[in-house]
């Protein structure tokens, strides 16, 4: 037999003021189940919480209704109240007769009786409440981390640095990823490479990370805490342990002399070529070169072998294979950066046709000491040093017929370093800036950019390039200078496109093995766009960098380390308690026909066989760990199979009632 | 020898006469609205005398809901702390007449007071029994579903019927008051009655498509071994055939509102819907849809006439006509019929 | 009276070629049987069978007129247990068997349909959904609205509201809740329908005027973006409610508001478990 | 069992104070969004019409269309269902979700004749208290205007004396 004892708070004046009280309290000793009554003038106090604790020993309550202030305010301290005189929590119901009755209406009669109205459906549902338990998931404590960039290695070196387990999964041969491109970085213009190998190192080095190169995600199951991961590593055909970084095949490499493969670290300038066996730049972590048998002569016509021969340690294996490896980790960092937009989308500036037409990436290659001209800016297609170079913004940003309409965010910076930088190596050249608006919020941006401008010289013009192509051994440029509303054809020497920035490929494949979302550029959906900037819709799955969005490299590594925290977090404790709202299904009546499967947002439920009389069947299950409580899946159930525990349709269809005499 | 006569064109008269004496007059009017189908009756408290409608062979529901409406409250209660009230809702005793019953509607009447009037007698049954006077008219026009002579019934059957008015040849009812409440309707009716000489009936031919004593004989001893699963393939196991039935009887008790305040009622019910018989515990003695349409048949034709004597079915043929599938009872009767008749010549069970 | 409302169809032309594609299935051993019709007892109307040996395929009819959809037969063990079976189908009859394997109550390899088309009287080539699919494509949804299909639902949607709820108030407390509309359906699978829970009791079990009017609601919303307007239904009504209305009101509605079309595509999408950031926002302030 | 007297507890059994027809309006709102906008609207101390019953639940999304009926069956005169605005979901899309069940849903009412009034659809933010007391003081106002809703309420018994 249920006991339920009704809790009236007066809070001071605020509740009693407005509602009668007595009345209150006479209406509640009618309804059906409540065995004891009481009021109070702070049931939030000390002596409050005592009285109730207090009720419900006296009177042997089975449950209770507190009719106070907002469950956001005080649920917690009376369900704590109630658990510590060891009554459920979870059979104990607020009724919201302050902010949601007393303080929003002046009449007495008409709050006392919501008021009533009120604890009768408070009343009716946990008459209907059954107890709940905190549920446990065990954790696994590592962590993964994808994606070998800055990001993915900061937040790797954050959490080894909590003493907890990391493995780093990158797809390329080396760490560094894009910061490892630049020349030099806004707005200090220190060298990147300078300020990225220590991490890199820092990385290869650190006992808690484990790096895996030439690996890529394949598959992912399991859910927050309980991830299985297996990854893919591709074949390097040189043994790590016994190479010495020496350096011999990549220079002894015909490929390489004949100077047929372009570097893709390059981002493919004319200029540029590498080895079949290479390392993507000299400070490589791992140093460890990587065997590309798409342009090996020995794969590719089965002659050569010269790396082998040259090798001092015989560390060459053409043997090699792919293998997968299983791991099990807690928690997941997605850390696989951006991408430029290909120029060849904008036939109109001739990117990747004319080869004087290049991308903002290009030009830091060329701005880059260890880039294929020294750091000389020379253009690629004889090799002058240019003396105009027009650079154009917002190519593949800001553009909703191309379906990019975001802003990139750190091109306007990277053009003005890319103006500054030129103007320092070529002093008597002219750099020409087209720009939609100038973006630069961020320490130190917006002084860097008016530096570019009035100190550097650099010519911005607010305006737009209709069109590029060549005029003799040099470019026509139609621009035009849009607060003037006048035209503006230029001839330049050099044109550099700043490219637009999406997720780097793969980014979507990756997401549906996550089981995360991206937008339509290929950048991961974060749980909540203010609040859970860091999550993923993933439990456990967090999100560290450009991935999420295009950023710069503080914003980059001040979100690899929250993420970092994040993972800390959960992976601090071997099981991680959760509250017990949570799906549930009725097997019995469940026909298997997909409806919650396909409406959770979090894919938490599947389809599992279970045994009937006649053989077995198909129905949906629930894996606790992913559910959060939203209670879709019950929505969209025609058969009410499947329930949500703590708002079940007992509990509602009885609330909706007692809203009634 | 005579007997008194009505012509047949002036029932109206005979409603409006009625109309005036009894203060609930039910007759067949015609459906308005409906998705498809034209021409259909339903049994309706008669508003005017102009409503009601002879022409159908039959209504689609049965006169079973004049006596045990599809959903009828029982009760009203209410409950609070500690204590209760409950307000009972027996029908009103009003005299009732209830006009152009066919005679296979009738005879349902005897079959169902077993039912509802053994002890412990069921209080709203006796009722609306007491208060009503049933007045049948015999079938001069039957369709394909009737099926009344197969179960031992007629086209003229008095079973049940307080009057019967049976079409003559001449145009004219023959009128044969059968109870006291039938001569009391006679009597409110007599400015209408003429003696007429002899004339010859002009009944409708239902003819017998199956021998109902070889159908049973096969369902007494096929109960086990029957191909039921083949025989009941059509059936949807849905509640018409059992809800327009005039002899079903099986109902449900609900209660609506909530723990605190509502009502009770009694629902019509039905054997064919799988819910029927599931239990509190989760078992369901007939889970299947095949038990259920055996059950059916066996209830009607074994259980039934071991129980009470007769058949529980009056042949009106209402589960034949309006089935989704075009099953009812006498598709499978005159199945098991046939195979009944060749079994007895060949001594082995045959297909079906 | 009934008779004319069920009318037996002669296999005709059509019957013909239905005969012998379902018999070169059955003997070619494609199929254990094959579902289709025969004559009832009176030979009044069409009754549903399943056959088994290619000697009583002489029995065989087809009932041309939307009506009791055969679909909803494989659901049943019996039948099951013969898969793969042919199944004799109208369009809105295939495009239930499309919802049903897309729901994942049936397998695609499970039943090889015969298609017959009303507007052409013929039976469509193709014996498999990946066959029949792109026909069905081509036609629908299109068919389905076309012609004077919509003038009862505008008729309705013409009067006021007070009219509209008169209408059905009117229409619906006919219900005996006899459950034909919901045992004809072959998307009305449930285990346990709704309105057999009684706990909470979500509706009224009984056939009052409300109780139907709430239980034929929720059954045409729970087929809102299911519904393949086969007709089963309403056929299936002995009191002859006009449930294809509100059915055809639906459809129509989805189709208009999201585009959305049930029965073509076994890998697609459910409407009411789905959602578009672009689906209308005006009904919310 | 004594006669049907009425207990103690019907005695304030109208909700609202003034004089006419008090609707009864149950709101089923989300615990994020609206929940937290009908607290705000209470901190702020916004008086709006008191003929409204929130039913709290986690997401817009967790709403099935027989708990809206079954607040009509048990007296409402309307029903008002509102969540977080489109995409700021708590639950990234529960309420994208309920939006499309909305609207079919809405519509088939529509379609059997319940005047728009009576079921009500919103988005209300956290910081909306003040939409959320504007929005049910003109829900209130729409309610009163059409009645009460008897025409479902009194539906439940057969008239035809049979």
């Amino acid at each position: 037999m249920s006991r339920v004892g009704v809790f009236l708070c007066l809070c001071g004046k605020n509740i009693g003021g407005t509602v009668d009280v007595t009345a209150l309290g006479e209406a509640a000793r009618q309804m059906l189940g409540v065995a004891h009554v009481e009021d109070a003038t702070y049931l939030c106090s000390h002596p409050g919480q005592e009285q109730i604790r207090e009720a419900i020993r006296t009177h042997r309550l089975t449950a209770a209704v507190v009719a106070a202030c907002s469950p956001t305010m005080h649920e917690a301290t009376f369900r704590r109240a109630a658990a510590s005189v060891g009554l459920n929590p979870y059979l104990v119901e607020m009724a919201n007769v302050r902010e949601q009755c007393s303080w929003v209406h002046r009449d007495v009669h008409a709050a006392t009786a919501k008021a009533i109205d009120l604890v009768r459906m408070a009343a009716a549902r946990v008459l209907r409440s059954e107890p709940l338990y905190p549920l446990t998931v065990p954790v696994t404590r590592r962590a993964l981390v994808i994606g070998g960039g800055i990001a993915g290695m900061q937040a790797a070196l954050d959490i080894a640095a909590n003493d907890q387990e990391v493995v780093l999964v990158e797809r390329g041969p080396s760490l560094g990823g894009r910061m490892a491109q630049l020349s030099e970085t806004f707005p200090t213009l220190d060298c990147s490479q300078c300020i990225l190998t220590p991490k890199t190192v820092e990385v290869a080095q650190n006992e808690k990370v484990r790096l895996l190169t030439c690996a890529e995600v394949e598959s992912v199951s399991g859910y927050i805490g309980n991830f299985q991961v297996t990854v893919r590593l591709r074949p390097r055909y040189v043994d790590a342990e016994r190479c010495t970084g020496c350096g011999q095949c990549e220079a002894d490499c015909p490929v390489g002399k004949s100077g047929m493969v372009r570097s893709e670290f390059e981002a493919g300038l004319p200029q540029s070529h590498r080895s079949a066996i290479y390392r993507l730049f000299p400070q490589a972590v791992p140093n460890t070169p990587v065997l590309d048998p798409e342009t090996c002569l020995y794969f590719q016509k089965g002659t050569c072998q010269v790396c082998s021969r040259v090798c001092p340690t015989g560390a060459i294996n053409y043997d090699d294979q792919p293998r997968t490896e299983t791991l099990a980790v807690g928690a997941i960092v997605v850390a696989t950066g951006l991408e430029p937009v290909s120029p060849g989308i904008y036939g109109e500036f001739g990117g990747g046709r004319y080869p004087d037409v290049i991308t903002g990436l290009q030009f830091e290659r060329l701005l880059s000491a260890s880039g294929p001209t020294g750091g000389e800016v020379r253009r690629p297609s004889d090799g002058r040093v240019p003396q105009r170079v027009v650079f154009v913004q917002c190519v593949g940003s800001r553009d909703p017929a191309k379906r990019l309409p975001h802003c990139s965010k750190v091109c306007c910076m990277a053009t003005a370093k890319h103006a500054t930088l030129y103007r320092h190596k070529v002093p008597g050249g002219e750099a020409v800036v087209f720009y939609t608006d100038i973006r630069s919020p961020g320490k130190g941006y917006e002084e860097f950019v008016r530096r570019a401008i009035e100190e550097e010289g650099a010519l911005y013009l607010r305006g737009r390039v209709s069109k590029v192509y060549p005029e003799g051994d040099h470019l026509k440029v139609l621009g035009a200078d849009t607060l003037s509303g006048e035209p503006m054809p230029l001839t330049a020497d050099l044109v550099v496109l700043a490219m637009g920035l999406v997720a780097s490929p793969g980014a979507r494949e990756l997401a549906q093995r996550l089981g995360a979302s991206v937008d339509e550029q290929g950048f991961f959906t974060e749980a909540h766009p203010k609040l859970r900037p860091l999550e993923s819709f993933v439990p456990g799955i967090f999100l560290a960098g450009a991935c999420q969005g295009p950023k710069d490299i503080p914003d980059a590594v001040a979100q690899a380390s929250g993420a970092a925290a994040k993972v800390s977090a959960l992976l601090a404790r071997s099981e991680f308690a959760r509250e017990p709202v949570i799906a549930r299904v009725e097997e019995r009546t469940c026909t298997g026909c997909r409806a919650c499967i396909e409406a959770c947002p979090y894919e938490a439920i599947e389809e599992v066989e279970v045994a009937t009389a006649k053989g077995s069947r198909l129905v949906a299950h629930v894996t606790e760990g992913k559910c959060q409580g939203c209670g879709v899946c019950a929505g969209v159930c025609r058969s009410h199979s499947i329930d949500l525990a703590g708002f079940t349709d007992q509990e509602v269809a009885a609330q909706i009632a007692g809203a009634s005499p | 020898m005579t007997e008194l006569t009505i012509a047949q064109n002036q029932l109206r008269e005979v409603v409006e006469l009625l109309l005036g004496a009894y203060p609930r007059v039910i007759a067949p009017v015609l459906r308005t609205g409906g998705a498809a189908r034209a021409g259909e009756t339903e049994f309706a408290p008669l508003g005017g005398a102009e409503e009601a409608w002879f022409a159908a062979i039959n209504t689609v529901t049965s006169m079973k809901e004049c006596f045990l409406p599809r959903s009828e409250e029982l009760f009203q209660f209410q409950q609070w702390n500690g204590e209760g009230a409950l307000r009972s809702h027996l029908p009103d005793e009003q005299p009732t007449i209830l006009l152009g019953v066919r005679p296979c509607g009738a005879a349902s009447l005897p079959l169902l007071d077993r039912v509802f009037l053994e002890e412990p007698m069921d209080a709203f049954w006796a009722c609306r029994r007491q208060r009503t006077t049933v007045v049948t008219i015999g079938c001069a026009q039957a369709d394909p579903f009737c099926f009344c002579t197969a179960v031992g019934l007629a086209p003229d059957s008095p079973v049940g019927s307080d009057v019967l008015l049976l079409p003559r040849a001449d145009g004219r009812f023959a009128v044969r008051p059968l109870t006291d409440k039938g001569h009391t309707v006679v009597t409110q009716i007599k400015g209408l009655l003429v003696a007429g000489g002899p004339a010859p009936l002009l009944l409708a031919e239902v003819p017998q498509r199956f021998s109902l004593a070889q159908a049973r004989a096969w369902l007494a001893d096929h109960f086990d071994d029957g191909p039921w699963e083949t025989l009941s393939l059509p059936c949807l196991g849905c509640g018409a055939c059992t809800y327009l039935c005039p002899t079903c009887t099986c109902f449900d008790i609900a209660d609506e509102g909530k723990v605190s305040r509502g009502e009770r009622r009694r629902n019509w019910d039905s054997c064919s819907l799988a819910l029927f018989t599931q239990q509190a515990s989760g078992h369901n003695p007939r889970p299947e849809l095949w038990q259920r349409w055996r059950h059916r048949l066996e209830h009607k034709f074994r259980y039934f006439p071991e129980r009470y004597g007769s058949v529980g079915c009056t042949g009106c043929g209402r589960c034949r006509r309006f089935c989704p599938a075009a099953l009812g009872v006498e598709d499978t009767l005159a199945r098991i019929a046939r195979a009944g008749a060749e079994r007895s010549e060949a001594g082995a069970l045959p297909k079906v | 009276m009934t008779t004319e409302l069920h009318n037996v169809r002669g296999a005709g032309e059509a019957g013909a070629e239905l005969a012998e594609r379902a018999k070169a299935l059955l003997a070619g051993g494609a199929v254990k049987a094959v579902l289709s019709w025969r004559r009832d007892l009176t030979a009044s109307r069409l009754q549903p069978a399943l056959f088994e040996d290619v000697t009583e395929l002489g029995d065989l009819f087809i009932e041309t007129e939307p009506g009791l959809n055969l679909a909803v037969y494989l659901r049943r063990a019996a039948v099951r247990g013969l898969f793969p079976v042919s199944i004799v189908t109208r369009p809105g009859d295939l495009r239930s068997i499309v919802v049903l394997v897309q729901e994942g109550q049936l397998k695609a390899e499970d039943v090889r349909p015969l298609l017959f088309d009303s507007d052409s009287s013929t039976i469509l080539p193709g014996d498999t959904l990946a066959e029949l699919l792109p026909w069905l494509r081509a036609h629908y949804p299109a068919r389905d609205f076309e012609d004077g299909q919509m003038e009862a639902v505008t008729a309705l949607e013409k009067l006021t509201p007070a009219e509209r709820w008169a209408y059905w108030k009117d229409e619906l407390s006919r219900c005996i809740r006899c459950y034909a509309c919901r045992e004809a359906c072959p998307l009305c699978y449930c285990e346990r329908c709704i309105v057999d829970l009684t706990q909470p009791p979500w509706l009224e079990p009984s056939a009052h005027p409300r109780g139907s009017l709430t239980w034929n609601l929720i059954r045409a919303y729970h087929l809102a973006g299911r519904c393949t307007l086969c007709g089963a239904c309403q056929s299936a009504c002995p009191v002859d409610i006009p449930l294809m209305v509100l059915n055809r009101m639906l459809a129509h509605h989805v189709l208009k508001e999201f585009d959305f079309a049930p029965g073509l595509d076994p890998a697609g999408p459910a409407l009411l478990a789905t959602w578009r950031r672009e689906d209308p926002n005006e009904l919310f302030r | 069992m004594t006669s049907m007297a009425a207990p103690a507890e019907r005695a304030p059994a109208t909700p609202g104070t003034a004089q006419g027809f008090e609707p009864r309006l149950v709101a089923f709102v989300c615990t994020w969004c609206t929940y937290q906008a009908a607290d705000l609207a209470g901190t702020t101390r916004l008086p709006y019409a008191s003929n409204v019953r929130i039913v709290r639940v986690p997401c817009t999304g967790r709403l099935s269309a027989e708990m809206l009926l079954h607040a009509f069956t048990f007296g409402a005169d309307g029903v008002l269902v509102s969540g977080c605005h489109p995409n700021d979901c708590h639950y990234a899309s529960g309420n994208l979700a309920a939006r499309r069940r909305w609207i079919v849903f809405a519509r088939l009412l529509g379609f059997l004749g319940i005047p728009q009034e009576r079921v009500r659809f919103a988005w209300v933010s956290a910081s909306e208290g003040r939409k959320w007391a504007d929005l049910v003081n003109a829900v209130v106002r729409d309610l009163q205007e059409v009645g009460p809703f008897t025409d479902y309420h009194h539906l439940q018994r057969r008239t035809a004396a049979l």
